[in-house]
C-alpha cells in the first residue's frame, strides 16, 4: 500500500482515525479545480475541501486531461502527501509514474459522490496496513553514483577504481534530470537531491541509505583532499563541480588538491580571502569577509544587497490557474523576477502529418479544456475561412461562445475569491459556473436574475476594489487585449469581467437561442483561412492552410501566450500578495500556451 | 541574610562578563549590539536586586529601570540604522573591515 | 535557602546560559532569539524579586525588540539555512580574559562588599504600580519626559539616517550572481 | 472547585471556537468537526522536512500554544473564576501574546520552506502594525478602571460598559485583536491563496494539531480580551456570571471570525498604513478623550 501508515499493532484508535479521515477530506485537485469545475464536478457538494497545498491533502484527485508533465508534478505532489493519503482517478486510467489509483470512476458528478463514498469506505479499511511501500516520485529520486575524486568525468554505478588513475571512487549523490521545474532550479547545484529529497523524506518511511550517502561523502571527500570547489564560507561543503554551495548560495571557490582540508574550520579558504583581502590592513588571518561576500551581489530597489530566493509558485498552487508553474525570485517580500511555464500546454503542430479538418477541429477542442466550444468555433472558422464558405447561423454560434465566457470569467471569480480569502464569491461563483455550462437557452435567461445580483455583490464587496486598485498596472504600450476596462489595474479588469458577464447574457437573449458549432460541409478544399475569436480573456487567432478537405498547417495563436510576457512587469518589485493578485488580474490559461 | 542579594548580583556579574565578551570577540555589529543588551540587562539586574533587598521604599529605582530599558531601545534604533548605513555603503557590517572608523 | 533563592538560581542560569549561546550558536536567528530568552529569564527574575511591573514590562517589550533584531541579522548575514558554520570572532584571548575579569571583578565586589540585611517588607504589586505612576508624572516628570522625547529624536534620527539616499541611480542587480535557492518543500503547491 | 470549572470551560470555548471556525469557512455547522479534524490529523504522518531547524520546528507550535494559554490566565470568567489576579493583569495579557510572534517566526524558520519563512517574517510586519494599536486602548481602558488588574476593569464597567464609554478604544481594539489572532482579513501568516498555507505549510500530524490549538486558544484569548476590557466581562442582568462570559465571548469569536470573511484579505503595505497613519493617531485621540472624560463624567 502506498497510502497507508504502517501500524506494529492494531488497535481500537486507528478504527476512529481512518473513519475520521474518510469524513474530513482535503483534496488535491491535478490539474486543477478550474478543471473540476469546466468538467461540471461540484467538489464541495460531494464532501471534499480544498487543500492548500499537498502537506495539508490526503487525497489527490486526477481529472482528464493529464500530459507526462502534469503526471510528474503530481508525483512530486503526491510524495510530500503525508499518509493516509489515497489517489482517486477520475475517467483517466494511465496515471503512471504515479502508483495505481486507489479509487477509479467515471467522469460525473456521480461517478464523483460515488468515488467519494468508496473513498470512505477506503480510508476507514485501510489507513493502516501492516505492508507499507514507500512512494518516491522519480522526478525526485536519488542515487548514489561513484566517481573519482581527481577525475570527475569518470562516474560510475558501482564502487570500484578509476580507470584513469587508480584511486578508489567515492560516492555521491545526483538528482535524475527530468522535466520538473523545481528539479531544475537546484540542478545545478549539489544540495539538489538534498534539497529535493525533502520532499520524499517521511520521518517513517525516508530510506535511510539517503543520509548516509550524504555523510559518506562529506567524511570521504573532505578527508581525503580531493576537492575541487568549496565554499568560502563552508569548508565542509566540498563539491567536484563548480556551482553554488547548498548553504549559503556562494559560489564555490577551486582549491588545490593538495592544500590540507577539514584541520581547521577556515583553513581551506585563508589562503583565497588572505590575498585580496590583505589590501586591508589589520585584519585576523583567516577572517571570513563580508565585504567580498557581499561584492557584486545583487541589489534591492532600496540599495541594499540581500539575499534573493528563488520560489516555486504552482502548478497546483491555490492562488494561481491550475497547471501555471510561476517561479519568483524574492527579495525579501519582493518579487524581483518571475519566469513562467505552463505544465499543460497546447501543441499546435501537426506531427503525425495533415489530418482531416473534422479531426482537426476535435483535436483543438480537446486541447483546450477549459474553453473547448470557443476554440472548436476557432477552429471552424478558421477551415470555413480557407475553404471560402460562410456560416449561417453565426448568431447562435455568438451565443454559445458567449455562454462560455460567462463559464470562463465566473471561474476566474473563483480563483480571484480563493486567492483573496472571499469565500462567499468562491463558493457562489462556483456554484453559478456549475449551473451555466450545463444550462441550454432557457436555463439561462432563468439564471439571469441570480447572475447579474451576484455581479452587483461583488461590485459591492467591501474593499475588494480598493484592494485590487493599488496593484496589476499594466505598462504603457503593453499588448493587453483581454476585456478593456477604464481604469489601467486589477480592479479595473474586475468590473470589466463582470460586465463582460452582463454583455454576453445580453447577447444571449438577443440571439434567442444557442447553436451546435459544427463544422460546415468543406468537401476538399484547399487554401489559406485566418480567424479570430474573442475568448474570454483576449483574442485568439487561428491560421489554417487546408487541402484536399485536410489541414496541412496550423498556427495558433493565443491570449495567454501574449499576456505571460506581461508578468514579469507586471510583477516587478510588488510585493508577493500583490504580485500574485496582479498575475490573477490577467487571467492566463496555462493550457493556452505552448508546452 | 544577603543571599538572594548576593545571587542575583553574582549572576549579573556572570551576564556582564558574557556581554562584555561577546561585545569585544564578536566582529560583527549586529552581534556587538547583542553584547551591549546583554550588559545593559546586567545592569536593570542590579538596579532592581538593590532596590528590591535594599531599599523597597524608593521607587524611584524602578524609574532607573524605565530609563535604562529606554536607552536599550534607542541603543538599538541607532545601531540598526548605522548598520543599514553601512551595509547599503560597504556592503557590510564587519567591524573589522570598518577601518576608517579606527583611530 | 528560601524558595526565592532557588527560583533567582533557576532563572538567573538560564539567563546567562541563553547569554552565553547567544555567542557560541551559529545560526543567527538562534543567537537573537536566545538572547530573547535571556532577556524574558532576566524579566521572571524581576517577577521572582516582586517587581511585577518591571518584570512583565521587560517580557513584553524584550519579545519584540529581539525579533526585530533577529530579522537583522538575517537581512545582513546572508546565512539562511541558518546552521553554517560561521566564525565571526576575533581578539578571542583579550575578550575572554576581559569578560573573565568583569564578571569575576563584579562577582569579588557582590561577594565581599557589606550590603548590611535585606529588606523583607516590600509595597505589594499595585501599590507599586500606583507609586511609580505618581513617581513619573510627579518629582522624575522631566526624566520621564526626556527619556521620551529621547527615544522620539532616536527614531526619527534612525529613519532619516537609514531611509536611501533619494539621488542614487537605481542599480541593475547582476545577474551573473545566481541567487540562493531556498528549496521549498512545498514545492510543487 | 474552581481550577475544574476554569479548565472544563476553556475546553468548552476553544472547542466553541473551532466549531465557530469551521462553520464560517465551509458554511456548515458540524458539531463533531474539530473531533473529527483532530482525529484525522493524530492518525497523519508527522512529517519532519530534511533541512528543518528542528529546534525552532518543535518548539514553534508549542511556544504559541503556551503563550496563548499564559495570556489566559489573568482573563477572568467571574469574581472568583481567574487563574492569577495580576495586579499588571492587562499588561501581562499582552506581554504574553507577544510572545505569539516569536513562535510564528520560530515555526515559519524551523522547516526552511520559503512559504513557511515568509509567512513568519510577514507577521512581523504585522506586528509592527497592530502593537501600538493594542497597548494604546489598554491604556485608556485602564484609566478608568485606575488599575491595570483585569477584576477592576470589569469591575470599573458596572454603570456602563467601555464599549459605549469608549466606542473609538473597542473598534480600535478589535482591529488589533483580530490582527493580533490573525484571522482573516489579516490571515497574512498563513493566506491559503498567498502562500499556500505559510506558517502551517510544512505542519503535519500531532505537531499540527499543536499549532491549530494553538491558534483557536489565541482567538479564544483575543475575544475574552475584548469581553473584558469592553464587554463588561462577567456583567449580566441574571443568571449566573460565568454563563455571561462565556456567552459573551463566544460571540464575540462569531464576530470576529465570519466578519473577516466578507472582506479581501488586508495587502500588508495597507495595514501598515492605515495603523501608523489612521489607527495611531486616533488612539492617541482616544487617550485623550477618555482622559477627559474620565475627569469630567466618571462613571
Amino acid at each position: 500500500m502506498f497510502g497507508s501508515r504502517e501500524f506494529s499493532k492494531p488497535n481500537l484508535l486507528h478504527g476512529l482515525i481512518g473513519r475520521a479521515t474518510g469524513n474530513d477530506l482535503r483534496v488535491l485537485v491535478v490539474p486543477g479545480p478550474e478543471l473540476a469545475l469546466a468538467g461540471g464536478l461540484d467538489l464541495m457538494d460531494a464532501g471534499l475541501r480544498m487543500a492548500s497545498g499537498p502537506r495539508d491533502a490526503n487525497v489527490l484527485l486526477l481529472l482528464p486531461p493529464l500530459g507526462d508533465k502534469m503526471l510528474n508534478a503530481a508525483s512530486v505532489a503526491f510524495a510530500q502527501m503525508p499518509r493516509p493519503r489515497a489517489i482517486v482517478a477520475l475517467g483517466v486510467k494511465n496515471i503512471s509514474p504515479l502508483p495505481e489509483a486507489d479509487i477509479y470512476g467515471e467522469l460525473s458528478q456521480a461517478g464523483l459522490i460515488e468515488s467519494v463514498n468508496s473513498l470512505r469506505l477506503h480510508f476507514a479499511q485501510n489507513s493502516f496496513s501492516n505492508s507499507v511501500q514507500s512512494f518516491d516520485a522519480p522526478a525526485l529520486q536519488s542515487r548514489i553514483e561513484y566517481t573519482c575524486p581527481m577525475h570527475p568525468e569518470v562516474v560510475s554505478n558501482q564502487p570500484g577504481s578509476c580507470p584513469k588513475c587508480g584511486m578508489d571512487l567515492v560516492p555521491r549523490e545526483t538528482g535524475t534530470d527530468t522535466g520538473q521545474p523545481e528539479e531544475k532550479s537546484v540542478q545545478k547545484t549539489q544540495s539538489s537531491s538534498n534539497a529535493a529529497h525533502a520532499h520524499s523524506s517521511h520521518v517513517k518511511t525516508a530510506p535511510a541509505e539517503v543520509d548516509h550517502g550524504e555523510h559518506k561523502k562529506a567524511d570521504g571527500e573532505s578527508g581525503d583532499a580531493t576537492a575541487k570547489y568549496t565554499c568560502p564560507m563552508h569548508p565542509e561543503v566540498v563539491s567536484d563541480e563548480p556551482g553554488s554551495c547548498p548553504k549559503c548560495g556562494m559560489f564555490l571557490e577551486p582549491v588545490k588538491a593538495e592544500s590540507d582540508h577539514g584541520s581547521h574550520s577556515h583553513g581551506s579558504h585563508s589562503h583565497e580571502s588572505e590575498s585580496s583581502v590583505s589590501k586591508l590592513i589589520g585584519l585576523e588571518p583567516g577572517f571570513m569577509s563580508m565585504i567580498e561576500m557581499t561584492e557584486g551581489t545583487p541589489r534591492s530597489s532600496d540599495g541594499l544587497q540581500m539575499e534573493w530566493i528563488t520560489v516555486p509558485f504552482g502548478p497546483f498552487f491555490p492562488g494561481l490557474p491550475a497547471g501555471f508553474g510561476l517561479e519568483l525570485t524574492l527579495d525579501g517580500d519582493n518579487v524581483a523576477k518571475a519566469t513562467t511555464s505552463s505544465f499543460c500546454g497546447f501543441s499546435d503542430s501537426l506531427e503525425n502529418g495533415p489530418i482531416n479538418a473534422g479531426d482537426y477541429v476535435e483535436n483543438l477542442q480537446g486541447q483546450m479544456p477549459l474553453a473547448p466550444l470557443t476554440y472548436r468555433l476557432l477552429a471552424c472558422r478558421a477551415i470555413e475561412a480557407a475553404a471560402e464558405k460562410t456560416s449561417e447561423n453565426d448568431n447562435l454560434r455568438d451565443a454559445t461562445l458567449a455562454q462560455e465566457r460567462i463559464a470562463s470569467q465566473l471561474r476566474w471569480l473563483t480563483n480571484l475569491g480563493r486567492q483573496l480569502g472571499l469565500k462567499g464569491i468562491e463558493r457562489k461563483a462556483a456554484k453559478l459556473q456549475l449551473l451555466i455550462i450545463g444550462a441550454d437557452y432557457e436555463q439561462i435567461i432563468k439564471l439571469t436574475p441570480e447572475l447579474s445580483q451576484f455581479i452587483k455583490k461583488v461590485k459591492a464587496t467591501p474593499f475588494l476594489r480598493r484592494r485590487l486598485d493599488a496593484v496589476g498596472e499594466l505598462p504603457p504600450q503593453s499588448n493587453w487585449d483581454g476585456p478593456q476596462s477604464i481604469e489601467n489595474n486589477a480592479a479595473g479588469r474586475l468590473v470589466a469581467r463582470l460586465d463582460d458577464i452582463s454583455q454576453s447574457l445580453a447577447l444571449i437573449k438577443k440571439a434567442g437561442a444557442i447553436g451546435e458549432i459544427k463544422l460546415a460541409e468543406i468537401g476538399n478544399a484547399a487554401g489559406h483561412g485566418h480567424a479570430s475569436v474573442d475568448t474570454a480573456r483576449g483574442k485568439a487567432n487561428l491560421h489554417v492552410e487546408l487541402k484536399g478537405g485536410q489541414v496541412i498547417s496550423a498556427k495558433l495563436d493565443t491570449p495567454s501566450m501574449r499576456h505571460t510576457e506581461l508578468v514579469a512587469p507586471l510583477t516587478d518589485q510588488q510585493e508577493l500578495g500583490d504580485a500574485l493578485v496582479a498575475i490573477a488580474s490577467i487571467d492566463i490559461s496555462p493550457w493556452e500556451m505552448r508546452v | 541574610m544577603t543571599l538572594e542579594l548576593v545571587v542575583t548580583l553574582i549572576i549579573a556579574a556572570a551576564m556582564f562578563g558574557t556581554g562584555i565578551y561577546g561585545a569585544l570577540s564578536q566582529t560583527n555589529l549586529v552581534m556587538i549590539m547583542m553584547g551591549i543588551e546583554l550588559i545593559l540587562a546586567a545592569a536593570l539586574l542590579n538596579l532592581v536586586a538593590f532596590w528590591r533587598y535594599l531599599h523597597p521604599d524608593a521607587i524611584e529605582a524602578q524609574m532607573f529601570v524605565l530609563i535604562v530599558m529606554t536607552v536599550m531601545a534607542v541603543e538599538m534604533a541607532v545601531g540598526f540604522a548605522v548598520a543599514i548605513t553601512r551595509f547599503r555603503s560597504r556592503g557590510s557590517v564587519e567591524m573589522e573591515e570598518a577601518q576608517e572608523l579606527k583611530g | 535557602m528560601s524558595v526565592q533563592v532557588i527560583f533567582l538560581l533557576a532563572f538567573g542560569l538560564a539567563a546567562v546560559w541563553f547569554g552565553i549561546v547567544v555567542f557560541r550558536t551559529h545560526s543567527m536567528v538562534r543567537s537573537a532569539l536566545a538572547l530573547l530568552f535571556s532577556q524574558t529569564a532576566v524579566g521572571a527574575m524581576f517577577l521572582v524579586m516582586q517587581a511585577e511591573f518591571l518584570g512583565v514590562l521587560q517580557i513584553m517589550m524584550m519579545a519584540t525588540e529581539m525579533s526585530i533584531m533577529a530579522i537583522f541579522m538575517v537581512m545582513f548575514m546572508m546565512d539562511p539555512g541558518g546552521l553554517g558554520e560561521m566564525d565571526m570572532k576575533h581578539q578571542r584571548k583579550l575578550s575572554l580574559w576581559a569578560g573573565i575579569i568583569a564578571f569575576g571583578g563584579a562577582s569579588g565586589l557582590a561577594l565581599f562588599g557589606d550590603w548590611g540585611p535585606i529588606a523583607t517588607q516590600i509595597p505589594d504589586a499595585g501599590e507599586q504600580v500606583r507609586l511609580l505612576g505618581i513617581e513619573l508624572l510627579g518629582r522624575s516628570m522631566l526624566i520621564f519626559e526626556s527619556a521620551g522625547l529621547t527615544i522620539l529624536t532616536a527614531m526619527i534620527a534612525a529613519t532619516s539616517i537609514a531611509v536611501q539616499p533619494p539621488h542614487r541611480p537605481k542599480e541593475t542587480p547582476d545577474k551573473s550572481k545566481e541567487p540562493y535557492q531556498v528549496h521549498n518543500h512545498g514545492g510543487a503547491a | 472547585m474552581s481550577s475544574f470549572v476554569l479548565i472544563a470551560s476553556l475546553i468548552f470555548a476553544t472547542y466553541g471556537v473551532a466549531v465557530i471556525e469551521e462553520w464560517v469557512s465551509t458554511n456548515r455547522l458540524r458539531l463533531a468537526g474539530p473531533l473529527i479534524s483532530t482525529l484525522r490529523l493524530l492518525g497523519q504522518e508527522n512529517i519532519l522536512p530534511r533541512k528543518s531547524d528542528r529546534l525552532f520546528f518543535e518548539v514553534g507550535p508549542v511556544l504559541l500554544l503556551i503563550a496563548a494559554l499564559l495570556s489566559l490566565a489573568v482573563i477572568p470568567l467571574a469574581p472568583g473564576l481567574i487563574v492569577t489576579d495580576l495586579a499588571t493583569g492587562a499588561l501581562f495579557f499582552n506581554a504574553a501574546l507577544a510572545y505569539v510572534l516569536v513562535a510564528m517566526i520560530m515555526a515559519g524558520w524551523g522547516p526552511d520552506g520559503a512559504y513557511g519563512m515568509i509567512g513568519g517574517w510577514r507577521f512581523l510586519g504585522q506586528l509592527i502594525a497592530y502593537a501600538m494599536l493594542v497597548v494604546m486602548p489598554i491604556t485608556t481602558v485602564a484609566m478608568r478602571a485606575e488599575s491595570l488588574s483585569t477584576i477592576d476593569i470589569v469591575n470599573s464597567q458596572e454603570m456602563l460598559w467601555n464599549i459605549a464609554y469608549q466606542p473609538l478604544g473597542f473598534l480600535l481594539f478589535l482591529f488589533a485583536g483580530m490582527a493580533m489572532a490573525f484571522v482573516p482579513p489579516f490571515d497574512l501568516p498563513v493566506a491559503s491563496g498567498e502562500l499556500a498555507g505559510g506558517v502551517e505549510a510544512e505542519y503535519t500530524g500531532v505537531r499540527l494539531i499543536i499549532f491549530r490549538l494553538g491558534r483557536m486558544v489565541l482567538i479564544l484569548s483575543v475575544s475574552s480580551a475584548i469581553v473584558v476590557f469592553y464587554l463588561g466581562g462577567w456583567l449580566g442582568p441574571f443568571g449566573p456570571d460565568w454563563s455571561w462570559s462565556m456567552i459573551k465571548i463566544l460571540g464575540v469569536a462569531a464576530l470576529m471570525l465570519s466578519g473577516g470573511r466578507m472582506l479581501p484579505r488586508i495587502r500588508e503595505a495597507t495595514l501598515l498604513a492605515w495603523s501608523w497613519k489612521l489607527g495611531i493617531p486616533l488612539a492617541l485621540a482616544n487617550i485623550f478623550l477618555v482622559g477627559v472624560l474620565v475627569l469630567v463624567v466618571p462613571l
